[in-house]
This record gives structure tokens, C-alpha cells and sequence, in this order.
């Protein structure tokens, strides 16, 4: 079967049963060299993409526009505003396609990590969520088996969590503390870790 | 969590309720309703300017709207930049044909938000321009300067870019008054406990009860240092060198000093912080110009202090000295 | 005791350097340099207004020695009373002929030493007069009203005073109005943590992480009930029950309120119980007149809020209106 | 011997002795019903008067008469300005005296207790210093024996101590809570009993 909807709801809900313990890890995370605050402002952005109204048959495209909108208007965190912005990338791309083949996902999030890298100003190996949505989008393309996909996601982004963690973030709230980043999960990166378990569960 | 609040949830909503409900020169407005402006509305023929940027910092930023000061503010939830509606909102509102500048501190999600907006908001015409507080020294090296954090002394960029509005400047020149105005800003913080996010689980850092965090950002990043709490003299003699050592003074050593209380911090201590700042200033030949003591920029239950320096001269000065009418700010 | 300070026993002194530093409407005077009088000296002609307290309650009481408000200020110790040669300093040094009003707070030393210091001028000719401000009514019942401590009300009392004065009117009718500010004013505060004097080994009081005391005073004095903290619109409608309850308001029910801080609770949350306290006199029929939220009267670090509610007929509205200039109160 | 400065001033130094004690003691009995500050209050009152340059054979007016203007430079507080004003009255009764007689003390310390009521307001049984002193002044009247002045003003000031623990206080900050003030001594009734027994070591 290819993604549809379905999967994009089921997902969310699937990382809603995940929220509380990765809210907390989160602001955990962030706390050691930022402000502390990634994980409430997450759980604050999938409640409000959850409380979005989307007609349960509308298009992909409809679908995520609906999501990046809420997520907008939930947040103007620096992670928040490129999770909208990546969204906001993959629905034009899907306006009107009720599904897409899971193959196509890797492109789209390339496009996806492109826009966020043009908004955000960071680039490849800043050590952000950037870094390990490249890895994903680059481990998973080709595959069009839904399970492959998931565990390739998976292993990508741990991988790069691990190979991150000991090199330093050079932006956002933690850039300047170059020494002290080291050895220390990024949270947006951790995010990406811990919905793509969550989606699998 | 010991707050006075209704709840979590709608915190910046009921904040906002009373701010506007007690100060007959704000208006709640905007499609987001996310937007303080000045009850007169925009200035028809002059230069708007926009700022925003999260909450828990009041009197930061809303506090600032009013004439010679900001037009409009956008505000965010608590310690998270405006959304992007609001960010419309703010520049929409602050236009009155002249161009909007948008001033407000160097932080991803503000920048993000204020930048998406104005290019949605140029395609119908409105010229915006960008200037970005990047006054904290703790927060990059010198050379790295661009990186810094906006803190207490984005009050001095409103206030000089304000002005400049006021008397009739183009856009042009409003964001350049307010570009000098930040590189000629440089300041320092510590703070002696940590301020508690509504609705988090706790203290956003712990600390121990004799220690201190010299350089500490305004939502409790890491700063230089963390140790034992020393007299005020001492601390203060640390921040004034390393403000000094990079302050771009002018001739007749001319510098407005703001020492900024982070919220809990008695106003007792602020002025002890400022007798032993002018102390040694007078000492090494500065003249103090308009200084500040008081709490402008806060971390809600953050307890500690910052201190602003701006290099004046006598374009700088003027403005600084110019009529000015906020809540919080009245000259 | 995590302070930012050079010592417990200069605290005070460091504190009005920095004051008087930063103020250049104020001057440290009086042979005891204990007293903050205007700049401008004594206004020959006119009625004087001096007050007097303890330290620690910034900006209190110095902060109000202004034009249209106090003449002069004596300042104590922490939370203690001005001794007696700065109760003398200031009565003196607020002289301009017409005698002096001493207005301040009901506590025991502070009346002691400005009663003999009182004494000792008459003798020397300078006539005086003494209100003290009694608007705490958790510190007494109605009936021993003469009894109850003065809080953050007080700056009422300074305000309508200090206007009357201003506007030329005699002693005694300078008296008169004080008398009548301070009873038509109400106050009820509550504290969620304590304050720590300087020097000494610990806070003034412990309290349990999720209670609060309501009806503290402002030096940590028991309050009226001790209990869980509660959504803000509760603690309110409580306070607002207590205080319009012997409120003797006017016809038309206009009524001013003080939504004040006691120093380390953020200004979000003094916007919160604003909202609050404003949503409830609306539906009551109270007219609100020139609310004042922040903070006017602290305990240094304690955390907390105090409501006071001044009853207002044309007479009190017309000199609350009148101008004012002072560091912390600008009309 | 005749009760003289030495007296005086011996008496002071054993005050200063036992004044971490009664610091720490009197602080937290005004906590309970006050604003915690006698100790810290009675601690530098004390201070002063021993830094306080008093010629070594000045007169018992003129040496009591210096401590009471260090005091009241030192304080605004309630208690400090009620012992100034004891100290005063007593310093005008004694002016010119190099000694007086042990069975004098008594009524000095009745005439002390009436200005401090006249300037303080409160009346016998108010539960404050006032009544301590009044029934030190009473027990000692007539005694001309130093120790036995002492024993007898130790015994009547701790028996008064005891006697009003169970009362409600009717003056000052406590008074209010007249429910909440019984069971507590009062910390100037206490102050009364501690500096008595610091002299008697
Ligand atoms: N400019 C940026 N480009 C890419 N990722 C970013 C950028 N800024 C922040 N991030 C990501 O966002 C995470 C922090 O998110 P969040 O705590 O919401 O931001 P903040 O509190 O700094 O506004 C970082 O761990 C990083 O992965
Ligand atoms: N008016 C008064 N008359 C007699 N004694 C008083 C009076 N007021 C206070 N006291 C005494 O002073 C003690 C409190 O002293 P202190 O803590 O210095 O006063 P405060 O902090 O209330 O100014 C009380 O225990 C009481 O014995
Ligand atoms: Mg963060
Ligand atoms: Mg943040
Ligand atoms: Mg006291
Ligand atoms: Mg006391």
C-alpha cells in the first residue's frame, strides 16, 4: 500500500502516545545548552496539528498544509517554524495526490531539509535537526517497502545522533558553547530519533 | 511551580488581557490578537516600527510600544519567538506608508518568523527593513559578533530608532540609527537562580544556594562562568572589563549605563550594582549620560542582573534624550 | 543569602548612593544623610510632606520624594523605622514655612521617632501634623482599624497629599486629605515565599513549595490563613470579597486600584491578577479609575501580590489626577 | 559598693559575650509573631553602645546618656527606641552622679517603664519589655545587696516571662494575633530576661 493519509494520522497518534516521555527528554536535551524548552514546545505543536481539523479524506498536500498551518500558529520556536516550513515544503509538493509511493518519500524530504536550510541559515554538519533529516532522506531513497523505509529511517538517524554527539553545534542557542556541546545529544536531531520510534511502535 | 496564574495554557492570553486593560495606550489587535500597538494607531507619513519576540520579559517587549518607542509588538508564547500571523500582524499595523523597520533581538525563531513575514508583506507592498539586537557578549566571541543574542540593551536601539522615526527619518535612516545603536551596545548578565517556564515540570536549571552564572542568557542559557557568589564590587568590576574591553567609545568617553534587574532581583541590589558601576567609571574617565537602574528586560522569577553600556555621541545622545512615552519608558 | 551586595551593614548606605546616583531629582541630606529630599529643595510658600520607613521596601518610601508628592524622606534600617535625627532631618529639610505633614506608615518605631522628633521642632517652630496610613485589613479588624499596619496604600495617601500641597492648600486641609485618602484605602496581600534581611542567617520565614500565606505583611508578619496555592481568579475573588466589604465607596463606585508586586513575582503574573481583579469590578459595577499595576511597595525578594482599592469621590479623583514627578510615579 | 560605671560597663561586656545566643534566640521569637528582627536589632543596638567612646570616669547621666544616643543612632526600631528612652530618663536622674545606691535602681527602672509607656503607648499587661521591667522594678525595690538585687530581678523577670507565655499580646506586631500569640514569649519580655542573666555570669 502506498502513504496516504492514514498513514500521517496514525502516525500522529502513534507519537502522541510517545509525547510525554520525549517531551520530557527533550527539554532535558535542550536544557544542557539552550533554553529548555524543545520538548514542551513539541508536545505543544503535535497537540495542536492533532487538534487541526482535517477532513479524514482530504489529500496529502491538503493534509500537511493543514498541519504546518497549525503548526504555525502554535509556535514561533526555531524548531517549530522549520517543522512548519518543512511541511508547508512536502504539501506543495503533494497538493492533490491522495497517495504517494513511499519511494518518493526521500526526495521530498530533501526538498524538505533544503527549505529549512534556506530559512534557517544552517547548513550540513551545524549538527541540527538538519543534519539528521539528510541522513534519513538519503538512507531511505529508493526503498519502497513501508518496513524497509521505517527501519533504514531508524538506523540513519541513530547513527547520526551518535556520530554528532561528540562534535559541537555550531548554531542555534548552543553554537557558542562549542566545547561544551560536545558530548551532548542536539535536541532537534534527538527529535527526529525519537518520532521516527515512535512511528514504528 | 509557584505562580500566580490561571493556567499554563492560557498565560500569555491573560497577561496580555491585563496589560492592555491597564494601559489605555495599547490595543490588543492583529488576526492573531497577538500584536500590542499604540491606541493612536500607525503614524500616517512616518516610519513604523515593529518588534516581537517571546514572552517573559515584561516589561519586554510589549511594554515598549508608544510614541518615540516602538509601533507595534508581536509576542510569542513564553520564551518562544512570534508566530508568523503575528508577525504580520505587527508590521501590517505598524505601517504608515513610510516602511516598517523590524528590531528585535537576535534569536532563530524570531528571525524566522519576522522574515518570512516580510516577504510575504513586501509582495503587497510594504518596505521593511531589519535590524537585529546583538548586544550580548557572553553569547560569541568578538569576532562571532553577528551570532550574539539580543538582551537588555535592544531598549537602547527602540529608543534612539524610535525617536529617529518620530522626527520625520526615511527607513533608510531609521535602520541605520538603529544598526549604530547596536553596535555600539554591549552587555553582560549573571544570574543567581533560574525562572520557571509555565507549565514545565520545574526550574528551567538548578544552581546551587552560593553560587552565580556569570553571562547567563535571558532564558537561562549557559554563560562564561559558574561559581561562588562574590561581592557586588567584584562581580561588577569582571562585567565592566569585559564590556569595556570591546565597547566602541568615542570621544569624551561618553556612555548611557543600563543595569537591568532579571525579575526577582530586589531594587536595593540594582542600586548597589549601579553605585559600584558609576563608581568605576567615574574612576577610568567615563561620563555617564541618562543612566538606567530598574527592571526593563526580565526572566520572569529569574533573580540577577545585567548590564548595558552604549557608546554615545552626540547623534546617539540626542535621541536617547528625545520625548518618549511607554508604560515603561517615559522621558 | 544569596544578595548582590558588598556587605550586610553598608547595604542601606550602597543602596542610596546607588539611589541617589542614578536620581538626579534626589539628594542625600541631613546630618544624619539619611533623608532623600527633592533637588529643589524646600518649596517656600507651601506645605511640606515627609515620610519615613525602614528600608527594603524600594521604591518605597524614597522613591516618592518628588514634585507633587513627598518633600522629603527619612530612611531606617531594614524593615526598622528611620531613627530619630532622620526623622528630624526630614521634617526640617521639607519646611518651606507653611509646616510640615509627616505621612507614613502605623508601626510602632516609625511613630515613636517621628513623634519626638515631632516634639523637639515644635519647639523650633515648625508646625507639623501626622497620618498614618492604616489600609492593611488583615493586620486588624474594622473595629481597631486605628491599629492596622500601612502598606502598599500608603502611596495614595503620598499622591493625593502631595497634589493638595502642590496646589496650595494649608496644613491642615493638607492633613485633611491625607486622613481622608487613608480611610477610604484598602489592602490585602498575600506571599509565596519569604524575603531575607541582609545579615542575617536565613529567610525571614519558611513556606512549603505549593502554599501561600494570605493577608502577610509586608516584613513577613502571619497572615490570615496559610493553605495551597490557588488559580489566580480564586485568590482574588477572595481578596476583592475582603476589601470591598468595608470599602466605603462612593456614589458612582469609582473606585482606583493597585495591583502591586512585593518584588520578586513577575509583572506577567500582576497583569494576570489585574485581569482578574478588573473582570470582577466590572461585573460588580465598580468604575475603575488610573489602575496601577507593578511594583510600588516590595519586601525585597519576597514573591507575592497586594491589591489596595481606594475608594474615589471628585475631590480624591481630581488630586489623583494631578501631576506628578517622581523616579517610580510620573503623571 | 555603690553601683557605678564599671558596673556599667562590665555588664555590657558580658551582654556582648552572650550575644550570638541571644541574637539567634530573640530573632526567632519575634519570627513567630513579628518580622523576626529583635535579635538582629537588639545585636547591633548593642554594638553601638559598646563602640560607643564614652570617657572611663564620666558620670552614670553622662555615660547612660551616650549609650542612649548610640542607640537611637543605630536604630528606629520599636524596642530600640524604647530602651533610648529608658536609658535617657534614667541618664537625666543620674546626671552629675558618679554612683548611686543598688536600692536606687529600682525606681529609676519605674520611671524608665513609665516614659517608655508614654512614648510606646502600650500599658502594663500588653505582654511587651514593659512588663518584665515593671516586675523587675517592683521585685528589687528596697534591696541594696548586689546579688541579691540580681536573683530577685532574675527570678520576677523569668516568672514574669512565664506568667505571659499563655497570654495574648496586645501591642506591637504580635498583638493582632491574639489566638496565635499565646504559647509564644514575647521577645522583648525575653530580651529583658536574657540580658539579666548575661550580667549575672
Ligand atoms: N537555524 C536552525 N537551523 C536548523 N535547525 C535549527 C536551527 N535553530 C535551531 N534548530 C534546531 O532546533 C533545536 C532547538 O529547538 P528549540 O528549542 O525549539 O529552539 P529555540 O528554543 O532555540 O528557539 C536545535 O536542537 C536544532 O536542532
Ligand atoms: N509600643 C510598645 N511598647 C512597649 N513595648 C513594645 C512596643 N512595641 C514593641 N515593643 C516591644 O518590642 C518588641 C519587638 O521589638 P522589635 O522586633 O524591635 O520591633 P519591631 O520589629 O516591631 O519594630 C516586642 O516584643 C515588645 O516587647
Ligand atoms: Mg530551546
Ligand atoms: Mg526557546
Ligand atoms: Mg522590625
Ligand atoms: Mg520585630
Amino acid at each position: 500500500m502506498d502513504m496516504n493519509q492514514t498513514h500521517l494520522k496514525g502516525a500522529l497518534d502513534r507519537i502522541i502516545a510517545d509525547l510525554p516521555a520525549i517531551e520530557q527528554e527533550l527539554n532535558a536535551a535542550d536544557a544542557k545548552l539552550g533554553d529548555g524548552d524543545t520538548g514542551g514546545m513539541f508536545a505543544r505543536v503535535i497537540g495542536a496539528m492533532h487538534a487541526a481539523e482535517v477532513p479524514s479524506n482530504s489529500d496529502l498536500g491538503a493534509t500537511l498544509s493543514a498541519y504546518a498551518r497549525a503548526t504555525a500558529a502554535a509556535t514561533g520556536s526555531s524548531l517549530g517554524t522549520l517543522i512548519a516550513t518543512a511541511m508547508l515544503t512536502i504539501a506543495k509538493q503533494t497538493k492533490g495526490r491522495m497517495e504517494i509511493e513511499w519511494s518518493e518519500l526521500g526526495p521530498l524530504l530533501e526538498q524538505a531539509r533544503d527549505a529549512m536550510s534556506a530559512r534557517g541559515g544552517a547548513t550540513l554538519g551545524d549538527k541540527t535537526v538538519l543534519d539528521a533529516l539528510d541522513a534519513v532522506a538519503r538512507a531511505i531513497k529508493g526503498l519502497s517497502d513501508p518496513a524497509t523505509v521505517h527501519s533504514a529511517a531508524q538506523a540513519a538517524a541513530v547513527a547520526t545522533l551518535e556520530d554528532f554527539r561528540n562534535r559541537p553545534n555550531k548554531i542555534g542557542r548552543a553554537r557558542m558553547f562549542a566545547e561544551a556541546s560536545i558530548g551532548h545529544d542536539d535536541p532537534g536531531m534527538l527529535a527526529v530519533v525519537r518520532v521516527i520510534q515512535a512511528i514504528g511502535r | 511551580m509557584k505562580k500566580l496564574l490561571n493556567s499554563p495554557t492560557s498565560y500569555v492570553d491573560d497577561v496580555l488581557e491585563g496589560l492592555v486593560a491597564a494601559n489605555p495606550g495599547f490595543v490588543l489587535d492583529g488576526q492573531s490578537l497577538r500584536v500590542i500597538r499604540r491606541a493612536s494607531g500607525a503614524v500616517k507619513g512616518k516610519v513604523g516600527i515593529a518588534s516581537g519576540g517571546g514572552s517573559g520579559h515584561l516589561p519586554l517587549f510589549t511594554g515598549y510600544v508608544g510614541q518615540g518607542l516602538l509601533s507595534t509588538c508581536a509576542i510569542g508564547n513564553v520564551f518562544e519567538g512570534p508566530n508568523l500571523q503575528s508577525c504580520m500582524d505587527a508590521i501590517s499595523l505598524a505601517e504608515g506608508g513610510e516602511g516598517v523597520l523590524l528590531l528585535f533581538g537576535n534569536y532563530g525563531g524570531d528571525k524566522m518568523n519576522f522574515a518570512m513575514a516580510s516577504e510575504m508583506l513586501e509582495e503587497e507592498g510594504i518596505r521593511t527593513r531589519t535590524v537585529l539586537a546583538t548586544d550580548d557578549i557572553a553569547s560569541a566571541a568578538p569576532d562571532e559578533a553577528a551570532k550574539r543574542r539580543g538582551v537588555a540593551g535592544l531598549i537602547y536601539a527602540y529608543k534612539i530608532a524610535g525617536a529617529a522615526a518620530e522626527a520625520g527619518h526615511d527607513l533608510d535612516s531609521v535602520a541605520a540609527f538603529a544598526q549604530k545603536t547596536v553596535e555600539a551596545t554591549r552587555t553582560i548578565g549573571l544570574a543567581l537562580n533560574s525562572c520557571i517556564v509555565p507549565g514545565s515540570v520545574g526550574p528551567t536549571f538548578q544552581i546551587a544556594d552560593d553560587e552565580i552564572e556569570m553571562g547567563m542568557g535571558i532564558h537561562g542559557e549557559p554563560g562564561i562562568w559558574r561559581g561562588k557568589l562574590k561581592p557586588a564590587g567584584e562581580l561588577v568590576e569582571e562585567m565592566l572589563e569585559r564590556l569595556l574591553a570591546e565597547l566602541p567609545v568615542n570621544e569624551g568617553k561618553r556612555v548611557s549605563i543600563l543595569v537591568n534587574g532579571l525579575g526577582a532581583t530586589p531594587l536595593d541590589e540594582l542600586y548597589i550594582i549601579f553605585a559600584e558601576a558609576k563608581k568605576r567609571l567615574d574612576a577610568s574617565g567615563y561620563t555617564i549620560v541618562q543612566p538606567m537602574v530598574g527592571n526593563y528586560v526580565t526572566s520572569m522569577e529569574m533573580a540577577g542582573v545585567s548590564i548595558s553600556l552604549l557608546a554615545l555621541d552626540d547623534e546617539l545622545a540626542h535621541f536617547l534624550a528625545a520625548p518618549a512615552d511607554s508604560p515603561f519608558w517615559k522621558i
